[in-house]
């Protein structure tokens, strides 16, 4: 087996070196099987439309884009991170959906001095202490959703709010991000396991306490059957999430259920700005259905490479310039305006959205305000960069 | 009378409503070979059961040697040299009959917690191994694996194995059961060759052995000893004709 | 807490424990009559939860749907059974795991490349959707009577079937002593397989059932499966009474884990404490209950063997 | 003859594992070097458990319980005790700690069997699980990130190669270990309980016993790999404790051949090195994989030590 192994690494050898010309190379880690899948396609067809748009080149360079399965395991992307690293020699790393397995991962990528730009999860320690050179991310921390909403919940006057979130430290994160612009008293808070299939039990908590107002975090699948369940129990109290609950893929999943659920996001569908025109309107086009958040932020990361290298005029040997390249973010996002925080964090607009009937039927969110213009993120100013 | 090796008292076992053993009373004296004989349902392997420490009984109790081992494990039964055979063959099927029996003379010769020595290297456990198996009359078939072996072979090794752990006393459970005439003979000559050195508690549907053998005869019918004595005297108790014997004669 | 909080708290429990229930009768009948540690049973479920969902959306009837479903579930299971389980039978336990493990990824890879990694939609028909005022100040989830009701009957059936037909003669008589079961002279095949059939059609039931309430999704069935296990194991391998028992029992022990665990500590705890116990001590009380079971009962609470 | 085929073989393995730095160096390719590492550690965790399922006959569903603990320990005292930085010190706490969470579970497991013993060590890990999820302090769900790899006088642990080398001559040692124990009045008795437990009592053997302590091997040795696959990854997280990553030690044990003492290497090196190739050509490639262990079930029982095996 040894042997096998050795073939494999000549085999890899052999392809390496004989396509050395010119291009930029991108290793793309992504969760692609397993119910996590669902957001790295998301997050992988964006990226694609963007090559698509740019002819398939980054910065003017052929690009090169190795995809792969992290299969939402933590070792694996680690050992993908290492391969497309020390393998590869990929100039960007990017892709991957969850916190745990970045954890995992961003070591491989920044330890190296390879840049690592993030379609999605933000940790909220590489926004402050832990901020790198090396790390971008072109999406919000992990908290900056609830901020939005505990704010937005704030504003609306709410006084007696239930907060059920899985019991894990992203979701106490997520509370602690509501609860720094949401200041009234609590009809309760309630921690979930990670991955619960049945919520009778807290749902009818929530209708014991009577509260005035549910936020609720619960991502991936664990939010569709809470939204299924809370649906069927007919609550009449009003629900607010995260978008990260309600993005276009589960909106089509879910359908009914959904109908005036209010959540706070960064962008969608009808933002009005060209470069996001065209975004949904080809992604529909190529894909055949509605582009969500996850795709919008796969657009940008490849957009944000592509201007980057164009800027350095392809010269990505030279990291300094290339980061201040990136800093600059010199491309037309999705969101409208873009600018990077100095903690490579963007600066942006928060949207309070609600899910409603499109002219076709289908359930869509539509923009009903703005809750926060231009907002930083809470750990910038621990970081020293 | 010499002194009592192994005596139940009034140990009971039931399953809900049907008493499987009611009151057994039994005395095994050190030397002897004691035969149990009872129809089928009279609760022989119930009785097996409990004395081997698979079962616990639900009153009374069990002594060994001076010792309540009511309680007491397979194994710990076993560490005080209270062996049994099988009646259904139960052997290790992977394993070659030598290291069948170097396996069992293992356990009665220090400790076996010993990770780094290979046991092949212990050339003693393979004599002693080799001894019991001439004793027994297998040594021609020490290397085979104990799947190829014919039954009464079968038979042979499970009494090995007993032996092999250094018993006081021998719990043979049908050491005749299916097997052929010849064999049969074979197994007789050779627990006639053990009496004197090991107490036997003989159970056995064959008639014919067990009044060859045995020194002492206990009945069991219905979950009770209703008789024990020489094999004249059994012979000659009506109850036990009737209940069973009779019935015997008859098939 | 109120009366009519806890009497919700209760309904929730057996609803919970029905929705378990479903699942867990088809495994310990497979279980305990085959032998067969069948992993792929939740491959089954997803695969029902699926189909139900394409079919109900292609009729545009849910009950329609279900129908086809579970017919086109038990179908396929027995499909499965003839073409591969029934070679794993005498197998050991451990091929059957590694058998039935690389099911589950041949199931859910296929189900990815049939029907793409969206969820599909799967709601409440329009009839059942909302809730119902059941009695002073408890209003419950229409759908969630119906999974109650529909729990029961499959109980009650399955009860019938086990106990009064010669199917269910045979099939105690297979979970008792499989030997038996072989010499009484009906083709044994063919039992193996009618069972692993409505093994099949009670997974996709199941599905239908819990597809309204959950995220149907590729990985769905492995999430339920190990809590059907868990079930399985708590009754005692094989017995359908066992599973219900079982399934009753988690179904409270997990409701009320949750809903009182971490509240209740925090009245014995301080608050920093009792607020990272209590939801990770609610999150494994099925499986304290587990042990607990194990450690009296090693073999469940009601053992179909001797 | 055969004798020599034998040695052959093994000196053939062991050049090309001393010698896999320098070839990965001379073709630029030092990844394989890590996946080699990975490899040999997840080899570590799959002969650990070839002892209790392959040798015992105790189909174990949780041994990842284990494998996360040992990589806890490292995770949590690199938090905790930052100073604590050799090897030769949080290692042996690692197994310690691992045989210790072995005593206790294997305890009450082992009254246990068959599949009720599966499903109660499922239970545990899954237990183990949901905690360390929720443990926020040591990072939960998210896992526990280290600095850097723990040091060993006179190595630079950091240069993959040489903790390729520290973990191949862990395994190696380990795999010695193990087939002593296999050829040791121990893994006799052991074999015999697998064979027949009933009859092990009857010939005075305190079976419970023997079961234990092997349990407590098996679950020492996990939480060794454990702690080297931290080290590796410099990462730990709960995952290494679900279900999933049990069923493919288990897979990787039946693959490679149960109760053979290269089985754990041989079904680990398969298994990853499957995975590696078939990922590169398909994203449906769990179709591939699960059709080709289907097939190992069918086929080739005895797994891939089978294949090299006599023929009876």
């Amino acid at each position: 087996m040894k042997k096998k192994l050795l073939c494999l690494a000549l085999a890899c050898f052999c392809a390496a070196s004989a396509l050395a010309a010119e291009k930029i190379k991108v290793g793309f880690i992504t969760t692609l099987s397993g119910p996590g899948g669902v957001l790295g396609v998301a997050i992988r067809d964006g990226f694609n439309l963007a090559l698509e748009h740019t002819g398939g080149k980054l910065g003017g360079l052929p690009a090169e884009v190795i995809i792969e399965d992290d299969q939402q395991k933590p070792d694996v992307a680690k050992q993908l991170a290492d391969k497309l690293v020390k393998r590869d020699k990929v100039d960007f790393g990017t892709g991957i959906v969850f916190q745990n397995l970045l954890q995992a991962a961003q070591s491989s990528f920044l330890g190296a001095e390879t840049f690592y730009v993030s379609p999605n999860t933000g940790p909220s320690d590489l926004a402050g202490a832990n901020c790198n050179p090396y790390f971008f991310a072109v999406s919000w921390v992990s908290d900056s959703y609830s901020e939005a909403s505990g704010k937005n919940m704030q504003d609306k006057g709410y006084k007696n709010v239930f907060v059920i979130a899985p019991n894990y430290p992203g979701g106490k994160d997520v509370v602690n991000g509501f609860k720094r612009y949401y200041k009234g008293a609590y009809a309760g808070e309630v921690y979930t396991k990670l991955g619960q299939l049945d919520y009778a039990v807290e749902i009818s908590q929530i209708r014991a306490a009577k509260a005035d107002a549910v936020f609720f975090f619960l991502p991936g699948g664990m939010g569709v059957n809470f939204l299924k369940q809370w649906h069927q129990a007919g609550m009449g109290v009003p629900l607010f999430g995260t978008g990260w609950s309600f993005d276009q893929d589960t909106l089509a999943a879910v359908g009914e259920p959904t109908l005036g659920a209010l959540n706070a996001a960064h962008w969608n569908l009808d933002l009005d700005n060209a470069a996001n025109k065209k975004f949904v309107a080809d992604f529909e086009k190529k894909y055949g259905r509605l582009p969500n958040e996850y795709a919008s932020q796969g657009y940008d990361a490849a957009m944000l490479i592509d201007a980057a290298v164009r800027d350095v005029k392809g010269k990505v040997e030279d990291k300094a310039a290339l980061r201040r390249a990136l800093e600059a973010a010199n491309f037309k996002s999705t969101r409208g305006a873009f600018r990077f925080n100095k903690n490579h964090f963007p600066v942006q607009n928060y949207y309070l959205r609600q899910v409603v009937k499109d002219d076709k039927g289908r359930f869509v969110n539509k923009t009903v305000a703005t809750i926060f213009t231009d907002h930083p993120d809470a750990y910038v100013a621990a970081c020293k960069m | 009378m010499s002194e009592i090796l192994l005596e139940t008292r009034a140990l009971r076992k039931r399953y809900g409503g049907l008493v499987a053993t009611d009151s057994v009373s039994l005395a095994v004296h050190r030397g002897e070979c004691h035969a149990l004989i009872g129809p089928n349902g009279a609760g022989k392997s119930t009785l097996i059961a409990q004395l081997a420490g698979a079962l616990v009984p639900d009153a009374g109790s069990i002594h060994f040697a001076g010792q309540n081992i009511t309680g007491f494990s397979a194994h710990r039964r076993a560490a005080l040299g209270f062996a049994r055979s099988f009646q259904i063959t139960s052997l290790l099927p992977n394993f070659t009959v030598l290291e069948n029996l170097a396996l069992a003379v293992q356990s009665v010769s220090g400790s076996s917690f010993r990770f780094w020595r290979a046991v092949n290297d212990e050339t003693e456990l393979f004599e002693r191994a080799r001894e019991i198996l001439r004793s027994v009359g297998l040594e021609d078939v020490a290397t085979r694996p104990v799947g190829s072996l014919g039954h009464g072979e079968h038979r042979q090794l499970e009494l090995a194995l007993a032996l092999a752990t250094r018993p006081q006393l021998l719990l043979l459970d049908e050491p005749m059961a299916g097997i052929g005439p010849e064999e049969s003979e074979r197994m007789v000559a050779l627990i006639a060759g053990l009496k004197g050195r090991y107490t036997l508690l003989l159970v056995e549907h064959d008639m014919d052995a067990v009044f060859r053998l045995a020194d002492r005869v206990s009945v069991l019918l219905a979950g009770r000893v209703i008789a024990t004595g020489t094999a004249a005297e059994i012979r000659a108790n009506g109850e036990v004709r009737r209940a069973y014997l009779g019935e015997e004669e008859n098939a | 807490m109120s009366w009519p909080l806890f009497a919700e708290q209760c309904l929730n429990g057996l609803q919970f424990g029905l929705m378990l229930f479903l699942l867990a009768a088809g495994l310990t009948l497979i279980f305990g009559i085959m032998d067969l540690i069948n992993l792929a049973h939740g491959s089954l479920y997803m695969l029902g939860a699926y189909l139900v969902a394409s079919l109900a959306q292609a009729t545009g009837s849910f009950a329609l749907g279900l129908a086809l479903g579970v017919a086109a579930t038990a179908a396929i299971g027995m499909a499965l059974e003839i073409a591969v389980l029934r070679g794993l039978y005498r197998r050991d336990h451990l091929s059957q795991v590694l058998a039935t493990f690389a099911l589950i990824m041949i199931a859910n890879e296929t189900t990815r490349a049939l029907w793409g990694v969206q969820p599909l939609v799967l709601n409440v028909p329009a009839a059942l959707s909302g809730s119902v005022q059941l009695f002073a100040g408890i209003r419950y989830p229409a759908f969630r009577l119906l999974i109650i009701a529909v729990g029961l009957a499959v109980a009650l059936a399955l009860y019938f079937l086990v106990a009064r037909t010669r199917l269910g003669m045979l099939v105690r008589a297979g979970a008792s002593n499989r030997e038996m079961a072989m010499v009484m002279g009906t083709d044994i095949r063919w039992l193996f397989t009618a069972v692993f059939g409505v093994g099949a059609g009670l997974c996709a039931l199941a599905g239908a059932m819990l597809g309204p309430l959950l995220a149907v999704q590729v990985g769905m069935g492995e999430n339920i499966l190990i809590l059907a296990f868990v079930t399985v194991v708590i009754g005692g391998i094989g017995s359908i009474r066992g599973a219900f028992v079982g399934a009753l029992l988690i179904g409270i022990v997990d409701t009320f884990g949750r809903a009182f665990i971490p509240t209740g500590l925090r009245a014995l705890l301080s608050p920093a404490v009792a607020d990272v116990a209590g939801p990770s001590l609610a999150s494994i009380s099925i499986y304290l209950l587990m042990v607990g079971v194990l450690f009296w009962k090693p073999q469940g609470l009601f053992p179909a063997r001797g | 003859m055969n004798h020599l085929r034998r040695h052959g073989w093994l000196l053939a393995t062991l050049a090309v594992a001393l010698s896999l730095p320098q070839l990965a160096a001379l073709c630029g390719q030092d990844f394989y070097v890590s996946f080699a590492s990975r490899l040999l550690i997840w080899a570590l965790l799959a002969s650990s458990l070839n002892l209790l399922v392959g040798m015992g006959g105790m189909v174990s569903l949780g041994h990842a319980a284990y494998f996360g603990a040992g990589a806890y320990v490292v995770g949590i005292l690199s938090v905790e005790a930052p100073g604590w930085s050799s090897a030769l010190l949080v290692w042996p706490l690692a197994v310690a700690l691992s045989a210790l969470l072995a005593v206790v579970i294997g305890a009450v497991c082992l009254r246990t069997r068959g599949v009720y013993f599966i499903m109660i060590t499922l239970a545990f890990a899954q237990m183990l699980f949901y905690i360390f999820t929720s443990l926020t302090p040591y990072g939960g769900d998210d896992g526990l990130s280290l600095a850097k790899r723990l040091t060993l006088p006179g190595l630079a642990m950091a240069g993959d190669a040489t903790f390729y080398y520290v973990v191949l001559a862990i395994f190696a040692a380990c795999l010695t270990a193990l087939g002593r124990l296999q050829a040791s009045r121990f893994g006799r008795v052991l074999a015999g309980i697998k064979d027949n437990e009933e009859r092990m009592e009857s010939l005075g053997y305190a079976t419970f016993r023997f079961k234990l302590v092997a349990y407590i091997i098996a679950g020492a040795l996990a939480g060794l790999a454990g702690a080297l696959m931290a080290n590796q990854n410099a990462f730990v997280s709960p995952n290494m404790m679900s279900w999933n990553e049990s069923g493919i030690a288990l897979v990787m044990v039946i693959l490679g051949g149960l109760g053979s003492l290269w089985g754990g290497l041989a079904g680990a090196a398969a298994f990853l090195v499957l995975e590696e190739v078939l990922t590169g050509f398909t994203t449906h490639w769990q179709i591939v994989l699960g059709l080709i262990l289907l097939a190992v079930v069918f086929f080739a029982p005895r797994g891939i030590a089978g294949l090299f095996a006599k023929q009876p």
